[in-house]
């Protein structure tokens, strides 16, 4: 009895913490288990927000991140996904000094495309578009010292692509 | 602290990248580390004064991917990498790669890692050096015909062992001709996978035995020092978990020989930093030199505790090229000290890991008791890495009186987390067993713990 | 029964502890488990309960808490409140062995009207009444040893007490 | 562990509650803990194997509250009482009523306590026993004009000392003649206030001086040895905030003269158990003897870094009537400890404490660090007891390792909460202040850096 009673309290807190937001109100018999959990807030509730997970920086390297989700009290923004830096090193945006950059903002992509560099150890590893896009920003100049996830630019992805 | 670096990075992650911190802080040092996305909220990242992330998960991309870790140092102004255990720490490429780019390697210089590393060089040089060996091969053994020469005037049972394994990694045991040219072929196989490094060695199978490591510490003007010895016999599949100093029920005589001998192997090897020669020990008394670790030990602390030495300051003033400032008779061991792993493992379904979310997480305290630890409640048990969650370990001054604290320090252990399981429980009967409280105990120990009580 | 007591009270404890916010009403059966947490706020689920803290058992001796507010789905129980042991001892509900108890449930009792005695090292504490109100039950046997704030009386207060 | 108790009672709270229910699980004995409504949520109530409530917050009415401590006592069937420090532990009536229930009370006997309460019976049994002692009168004084008398012969500056003071409470100082009769009443009234008891007595005032004491272990037959000392100079108005030993920059004749000198009162006296000799140490090194403690001090860690003797399971042993295990030659003190207090209090208003829920609490770690601590994460800061949140002390072989270790520890300190501050921060400056770190300093030097940085 007194076992089933700590299982029980057990269960609470598990569940309590297995939850987003806290009910209004949580029942948990046992004796064949009842589990009533309830979080209606006496009006109805407001429209949910559009579901999107925050970055966490530094993001995963070679996946897009979204970083902006539409604001709600300001006018609609593009929503852009970033490209991230795919080693540490040092992040070149042309192919040597003085030459045009491999692509300038407002540039379209195609995947697989090379938009950069990164120099590791004398190695070059190239930053490669992963999706159809437009370039919106470049987040980071040209020999700067990056590390390995860092978002290098901003890409309004092509609906299409 | 003059002298020593400006700043240290450290290419590790877990309880020894903190450990390692923790010796920089000490010595006036700053902190640098690299991290994988997967550590990104450890506590190390946090501690240092620099952190870079430098790869995903995966030990290949980040750990292990030698120009991310020299760019990190690079961009860090690092003077000094300290590689701490596993990892990149016995790798000889990467300490060479680390003097071309002007970055002191903490650890051996890289031919001597090259030469202890590869067991084949390893065992000629200690063998020269007079250290009593096992009888088996000197050079690796290119047949399976070959092999059954060699075994016969060997004679069984024996151990087929990579030349480029280490740690317990890459080791074979034939008990009788008949299984010989099998064990030799899956050796060779797994020494391939490993180590991308097929050749194998036959060596005289020792077992059960009592597994003896000393540990030293020797500059790079040919000074060396021991600090004792540690009994590591508790182990399952050559993996430790419970090790204590001194060794017992062994003689001192015996065990002044076993160090002195590795005195003598670190002075033959040209060793510098701190390292540790591994020892057989059999029922006779009779001991034989098996490997030597070319890095700091994740058992350290055992002789920390009982030496009032920290190795890892050592081995950075060693790395700057300072002298020893220790002579043998500043080494006077006081007590007895025991470490127990608290590994992230189910005892039950044969020490598989339980990666997972730490929900609770809390560690031993209070006099003469020591964790070392990278873990916290909300943290969590990476699937990616070993799963070392917690090195418990005790001091006192006498072995009884060190058990009854080690059993005290370990119902004090509290972690629990959605499929995490950890060790404790068989440690604690690990402790409980007549065998080990007797300290009349060999590598044999876990093994019969779970014959004899299979969960 | 004392033991079941017990778990139940640590079970409230441990409940309470491991919840980040507390509840507004907190109900825990025993016989097979129930628990039962609401958090709900200011509109009325039912007749909201007079303003009382939650009980921390050990219950601040002297002061009485709410330990069963009405359920909602049962029909509507007396609430009661407890008297807790105001001191570490022995709990004598007579004064001398054989006499009749100071009450009996049922009884009606008056603020510092002595209900039984704590024994604790010799020295006789009174335990005595806090309000107006009945005795709904006496929740610990005679001789029984008590905790400081053990309850071990249910009350059911007088309205007008 | 035979012959010692089945199971002890713990008349405590806090930290050292914890740090004896641990020396009890070591010996195998059963812990039983008493506490208030406030502690119910405390670590120690987890630990032990009984609890049970004997009160409100106010400690007067809980763990200061003796019949409520004896019927706990009783209810769990304890054996013996350890009552730690502060509380009950220096309270004859207590120990004589637990003798009086058939409970050994852990601490010396009631006479013993009593006669080395009375400041007044104690410095004449010490003058008697050839301590020396600073010039003052051995009665106490009753009369404003049989004070200014004394006080004449004895010469200003002079201290006026509650005969059952102690602790650092109940002292007023007199600079010169003029402020004497006020002093003198001010501290009588104190002193009535605070321990029910109005006598005071006059001494010489050595300020700044060392505050410097000398741990004993007696037993029931005339055994005693001493520990070595413990530098407690950094107070701040008599409280202390760091200790250390040895005493840095006092010669060792010097010390081990003291050491003497509290081995030779501890028989005098009869002591038995763990007891703490205070000196203070004047600029040109001569010292006097001051008080002493009757019970295990918030200090001793730093006592048990350096000898590895556990003082609490030392306790229990002597209170179970065992001889003494060590001889003065078995006290073989190892290199340099230091504690230092973390209480839960703002140093910027003059060190006010500041009770409040603990939302972040964590502590240091690693090699050579030890903390005692009863807080968590979650929990709170009481304010119906002392503000002491951790202990955190360190051992290195020598004193510069020593504070850097120390400034290492308190730099991974993280304590928050609404309202909640902590001297951690102050505690680094004095680590940081050339006094300190040269190892020259005294009673006087938290005042100074208090001016020098007034925050």
């Amino acid at each position: 009895m007194r076992e089933l009673l700590g299982a029980a309290q057990a269960g609470v807190l598990d569940l309590l913490n297995g939850l987003s937001r806290q009910p209004r109100t949580l029942r948990l018999a046992v004796g064949p288990v009842t589990i009533e959990l309830d979080w209606s807030e006496g009006q109805a509730p407001a429209a949910p927000p559009p579901a999107a997970a925050l970055p966490t920086a530094p993001a995963q390297a070679g996946h897009a991140s979204q970083v902006e989700p539409a604001g709600q009290s300001t006018p609609p923004e593009e929503e852009t996904v970033t490209l991230a830096a795919p080693s540490v090193g040092v992040f070149y945006r042309a192919p040597e000094p003085g030459a045009p950059p491999f692509v300038a903002e407002g540039d379209t992509v195609v995947p697989g495309q090379k938009v950069g560099l990164i120099e590791a150890m004398k190695l070059m590893i190239p930053v490669e578009a992963d999706r159809k896009g437009r370039i919106a920003a470049c987040l980071q100049p040209d020999g700067m010292a990056v590390e390995y996830g860092q978002p290098l630019f901003a890409v309004v992805p092509d609906e299409g692509g | 602290m003059s002298g020593v670096f400006g700043t240290v990075l450290i290419a590790n992650r877990g309880e020894i990248a903190l450990r390692i911190a923790r010796a920089c802080r000490e010595l006036g040092v700053k902190v640098a580390v690299v991290y994988s996305t997967e550590d990104a909220g450890t506590e190390v990242v946090r501690y240092a004064d620099r952190a870079v992330c430098i790869g995903p998960g995966a030990a290949k991309h980040s750990y292990l991917n030698i120009p991310a870790v020299l760019e990190a140092a690079r961009m860090v102004g690092a003077d000094a990498v300290h590689p701490g255990y596993g990892f990149l720490s016995e790798n000889a490429d990467f300490a060479e790669l680390c003097a071309a780019e002007g970055l002191t390697f903490i650890g051996p210089p890289p031919h001597v890692i090259e030469a202890l590393g590869d067991k084949s060089s390893c065992r000629s040089l200690m063998a020269g050096a007079g250290l009593p060996m096992l009888p088996g091969t000197l050079e690796s053994v290119e047949t399976s015909a070959e092999a059954q020469e060699a075994a016969e005037a060997i004679g069984w049972p024996l151990v087929v062992k990579a030349v480029a394994g280490g740690g317990g990694r890459g080791i074979g045991v034939s008990r009788t001709p008949d299984d010989l040219p099998s064990v030799y072929r899956e050796t060779r196989r797994h020494a391939s996978a490993l180590f991308g490094d097929g050749r194998v060695y036959l060596e005289r199978y020792l077992s059960p035995a009592r597994h003896v490591e000393i540990q030293v510490l020797a500059d790079a003007y040919g000074n060396v020092v021991h600090l004792g010895e540690r009994d590591c016999s508790v182990q399952r599949r050559h993996q430790k978990l419970v090790e204590e100093t001194p060794a017992p029920a062994l003689s001192r005589d015996l065990l002044d020989d076993m160090a002195a001998h590795a005195v003598q192997g670190a002075k033959a090897a040209g060793y510098v930093g701190a390292g540790t020669f591994e020892f057989l020990v059999d029922a006779a008394g009779g001991f034989a030199f098996m490997e030597v670790n070319c890095r700091i030990q994740v058992e350290h602390p055992v002789t920390e505790l009982v030496t009032g030495i920290d190795l890892v300051q050592e081995q950075i003033r060693i790395a700057a090229g300072h002298p020893l400032r220790l002579r043998q008779e500043d080494v006077v061991p006081r007590g007895v000290a025991i470490e127990c792993r608290v590994n992230a493992e189910d005892a039950a379904r044969d020490f598989a890991p339980t990666p997972g979310r730490l929900e609770e997480f809390a560690v031993p305290a209070g006099p003469f008791v020591r964790v070392d630890t990278h873990a916290c409640a909300g943290g969590s048990v990476s699937a990616f890495y070993d799963s070392l969650l917690a090195k418990v370990s005790v001091w006192a001054p006498d072995r009884g009186a060190a058990l009854a604290r080690m059993r005290r320090a370990l119902g004090e252990v509290r972690i629990a987390g959605p499929g995490v399981r950890t060790t404790t429980a068989f440690l604690e009967s690990v402790l409980a067993s007549p065998g080990f409280r007797a300290g009349r105990y060999d590598t044999g120990l876990v093994e019969r713990l779970r014959q004899e009580d299979p969960r």
